[in-house]
C-alpha cells in the first residue's frame, strides 16, 4: 500500500460514502484493513446507531456488499469471507427460534453483544486517534529555537597520578643511579687532534726534506692518566692531513703499509 | 517512626518538603537571577531540558519549580510558550500560530491512518501485547504499523506479559510524549475530553470503560532486562507474528 | 538599558520611537496578534529576519517598527532580548548570560613518565634545586616537567639555598598530598616500605640513602618571602636554565 493510497482514502472516505454508497465501500477494499472496520463503517454509512446495532441489520448490508464486490470481479480477502460466513450464521441463529445448545457454546445473543462491544471498542480507537493526530504537534504545528545557541564544550586536562606510580618511578630513578655507579665506563682518552696540529706546525720549519711521521709525533707522556702510544701517531696523522689539505704540507707513502713520508711543500711548488 | 516501613530518607525529603509548605517559603517569588539563566537557558539553548538538568545548571539553592512556574506564567498568551512534554521543558512557537510557518517549513509526512489508529491504542491501552492490538482493531496487525512506530521512536517494547509465550507488551516513549506536547501519560485526553469533542458516541462512550495508561509496570508485567532491549531482537520478533 | 553602549543602528530606531511618539496616531500600541506573530517568527524562523520580511509575512496594516519595539520592550531586562544585527532581527541570550552556554570539561590525563620522575625525585629529597634534580636523576631536566608540575600545583618553589648563586629550592605542595592521599610529607614511604612493596630491590636499597622529606626549611635554605614567589617569576628564572 502507498503513501497516496492512504492519503485518498483519508480524505475521500466519509464524503464518498454519503455519496456514493456501495462504490465508496468498494474503493474502501484497499484502504481497510478487515472486516471489524468495515462493518462499523457500514454502521455509520447507514447511520446506525453502534450502541442499538441490530446484527440482522449489519449482516444485511455487509452480505449486499460481499455479493456486489463479487458481481465486479473484486477480490475479497479471505477475513471477509469468513465475517460474511459468520455474520449469515449469526445472523440465521437470531431469527431461529433458541435452539438447545451445549454448554460450553455461547448463546447467540452474547455473540452479537460481544460484536457490538468490538465495533464500540475500534470506535473509541479511531475516535483516540483522531484526538491525538489533532493535538499540537511538534514540527508540524509548534516549533522549537530555530537558531538554538550552542554550548561551547572547553577541554581541560585533569592530569592523574598514582602513589604506586609515583614510588615506582623514584625508585627506578635510584637504581638507575645505583648502576651508574657499579659500571662506570671510563672515557678513552686521546691526544688531542688541535695539540697535534700546533705541534705539526710548529714543527713544519724544519721539514724542507722527507722524513717519516713517526719521527715528527711527539713522543708519549708517562703517567696513568696519559694518552695510549698510537693515540700520538693517530692524532699527528690526521692534523697532518688537514695541513695537506691546506696546501701547507705534502704527504708520501710508496704503496700500502708502506712507511709514511711527510714534508712541508716548498713555497714555489704546485701541489702534486 | 518505628512503625514506619519507608525508607528513612524518603521520609525526611517528605517532612522537609512539609516544614517549607507550611511556612510558605516555597510559594517564594523566585529571583530574578534564577528566572532569566532558566530562560536563556530553555529558550536561547533551543533544547528541552528537564527540571533535573535546569537545576544542575542554575546551582543549588535555588526552587525549580518555582522558577518554571514563573517563566509559564510570563510566556502565556505570548507567541513563543513554556510547555513540559516528555519529562522535559521547552519553549515552542504558540500552536494557535502553526500556519505562520505553513510556507517555510517543509509538511512532515503524514503517519498513515493504521499506524495512527495502532498508536492510539498502544497510547490509550499500554502495557499492550501485539494480540491484544489486534483484537482491539478487530484486524491482524500488518507489520508495517509496529515497524514504523518503532523505527520513529514513539513506542518501545516495555516488558512481558506473565502469561504463556511470555508475549512482549508495548508502550510508548519520551518522544511520543515530545510529539505531542504532552507532560506525560495521564495527560492523554479522557473519554471526556473524547465524548466532549464530539469524537464518541456518548452511548459508546458510557457502555466503555477507556483505559488509564501507565507508565508503572503492570501487576502481570515483567520490565524487561537491561540487554533484553536489542532492536535487532524486537525485530525479529515481530517477524515471527507477522504475515 | 538606555545606559549602555548602543550601536548606531539602535540610535536610529531612537529616533524613529520619538517621531513615533510626536506623530501621536502612529505611536498607538501594535496588535497583540502582530505581536504575538512576529515574537514566534523570530523565535522558530530559523534564521534573523529583517523588519522588511517580517512585515511581509505579517501581512499589509501592520506597523512593524511598533511591533519590534514593543516586543525588545518586552524583553529588555529579560534572560534573552531581541536586538538588531547586520540589519535583521532575531532573539539571543542576554551577553551577561554568556557562561550558561560555555562548559568545562576536566579530561583525565596521564602524568607523562618524565614529570612522574621528576616529582618523585623532589617529593623525596625537597628541598632541592634544579641543579641537585638533574644530579640525582643522571640528566638534565627538561623544561616541560617542571612547567607541568609547577602548573598543576603539585610542586612549587619554597626557598632558596644558601649557596653561590642561591638557587631556588623546590618541593611538593598540599595540592601534591592531596592527590596522592597523603596526610603529610612523614607518611611517603620510607626504605623499608618501598622495599616491603617490592619497588626496591635489596642491593640497590643496601646501595641507597633514602631522605626522609620534612616541610620544615633546611639549615641551608633560607624560606622564600612574600612577594618573591610571583609565578611569572619562576617562569623566567626556569627560563634561564633551560636548555
Amino acid at each position: 500500500m502507498t503513501e497516496s493510497d492512504h492519503d485518498t482514502i483519508d480524505v475521500d472516505l466519509a464524503a464518498a460514502e454519503e455519496a456514493e454508497g456501495r462504490d465508496a465501500l468498494l474503493l474502501a477494499l484497499d484502504a481497510f484493513e478487515g472486516p471489524l472496520a468495515l462493518l462499523l463503517d457500514l454502521a455509520r454509512a447507514k447511520k446506525i446507531d453502534i450502541a442499538k446495532l441490530s446484527v440482522a441489520e449489519i449482516a444485511d448490508q455487509y452480505l449486499a456488499f460481499i455479493a456486489d464486490a463479487h458481481a465486479q470481479n473484486m477480490e475479497l480477502a479471505s477475513d471477509y469471507l469468513v465475517m460474511a460466513a459468520w455474520l449469515a450464521l449469526l445472523k440465521s441463529r437470531l431469527l431461529l427460534p433458541k435452539p438447545h445448545l451445549p454448554e460450553d457454546e455461547p448463546d447467540q445473543q452474547q455473540l452479537a453483544d460481544a460484536l457490538k462491544l468490538k465495533l464500540m471498542r475500534l470506535e473509541l480507537a479511531r475516535a483516540a486517534a483522531k484526538r491525538l493526530d489533532a493535538m499540537p504537534q511538534l514540527n508540524r504545528d509548534v516549533f522549537l529555537n530555530g537558531m538554538p545557541r550552542p554550548t561551547v564544550l572547553t577541554k581541560t586536562a585533569a592530569w592523574t597520578a598514582e602513589l604506586y606510580h609515583l614510588l615506582g618511578a623514584y625508585c627506578a630513578e635510584r637504581a638507575k643511579s645505583v648502576r651508574r655507579r657499579a659500571y662506570r665506563t671510563f672515557a678513552r682518552r686521546a691526544f688531542p687532534l688541535e695539540s697535534a696540529r700546533r705541534k705539526l706546525e710548529q714543527a713544519l720549519v724544519n721539514l724542507r726534506d722527507w722524513q717519516t711521521i713517526n719521527a715528527v709525533a711527539p713522543a708519549s707522556e708517562a703517567g696513568p692518566d696519559a694518552p695510549p702510544v698510537e693515540s700520538y701517531l693517530a692524532s699527528t696523522f690526521g692534523a697532518a692531513l688537514e695541513l695537506a689539505r691546506e696546501g701547507k704540507m705534502d704527504l708520501r707513502q710508496a704503496e700500502a703499509f708502506a712507511p709514511l713520508f711527510v714534508r712541508a711543500r716548498p713555497a714555489s711548488e704546485p701541489a702534486p | 517512626m518505628s512503625a514506619e516501613k519507608e525508607p528513612p530518607l524518603a521520609d525526611a525529603m517528605r517532612r522537609i518538603e512539609d516544614a517549607f509548605r507550611e511556612s510558605g517559603e516555597r510559594a517564594r517569588e523566585p529571583s530574578a537571577d534564577a528566572v532569566r539563566a532558566a530562560e536563556a537557558l530553555l529558550f536561547a539553548g533551543g533544547e528541552p531540558l528537564t527540571a533535573k538538568a535546569l537545576a544542575e545548571k542554575l546551582g543549588p539553592g535555588v526552587d525549580i519549580a518555582a522558577v518554571l512556574m514563573k517563566l509559564k506564567g510570563d510566556y502565556a498568551g505570548r507567541g513563543v510558550q513554556l510547555i513540559e512534554a516528555g519529562g522535559a521543558w521547552r519553549f515552542q512557537s504558540a500552536p494557535d500560530l502553526a500556519g505562520l510557518f505553513a510556507e517555510t517549513r517543509a509538511i512532515p509526512r503524514k503517519l498513515p491512518k493504521a499506524a495512527m489508529e495502532t498508536l492510539a491504542v498502544i497510547a490509550y491501552h499500554q502495557p499492550v501485547t501485539r494480540a491484544e492490538i489486534e483484537e482491539i482493531r478487530g484486524v491482524s496487525l500488518s507489520r508495517g504499523s509496529m515497524e514504523l512506530l518503532l523505527e520513529i521512536g514513539w513506542i518501545r517494547p516495555r516488558g512481558r506479559r506473565r502469561t504463556p509465550g511470555r508475549p512482549l507488551t508495548f508502550g510508548t516513549t519520551d518522544a511520543f510524549l515530545g510529539q505531542f506536547g504532552l507532560p506525560s501519560l495521564e495527560a492523554l485526553p479522557g473519554k471526556d475530553d473524547l465524548k466532549a469533542l464530539g469524537l464518541l458516541d456518548p452511548r459508546a462512550a458510557a457502555a466503555l470503560e477507556i483505559p488509564r495508561p501507565g507508565a508503572e509496570p503492570a501487576s502481570d508485567e515483567e520490565p524487561l532486562e537491561i540487554g533484553d532491549d536489542n532492536p535487532e531482537f524486537f525485530r525479529d520478533h515481530l517477524d515471527e507474528h507477522g504475515e
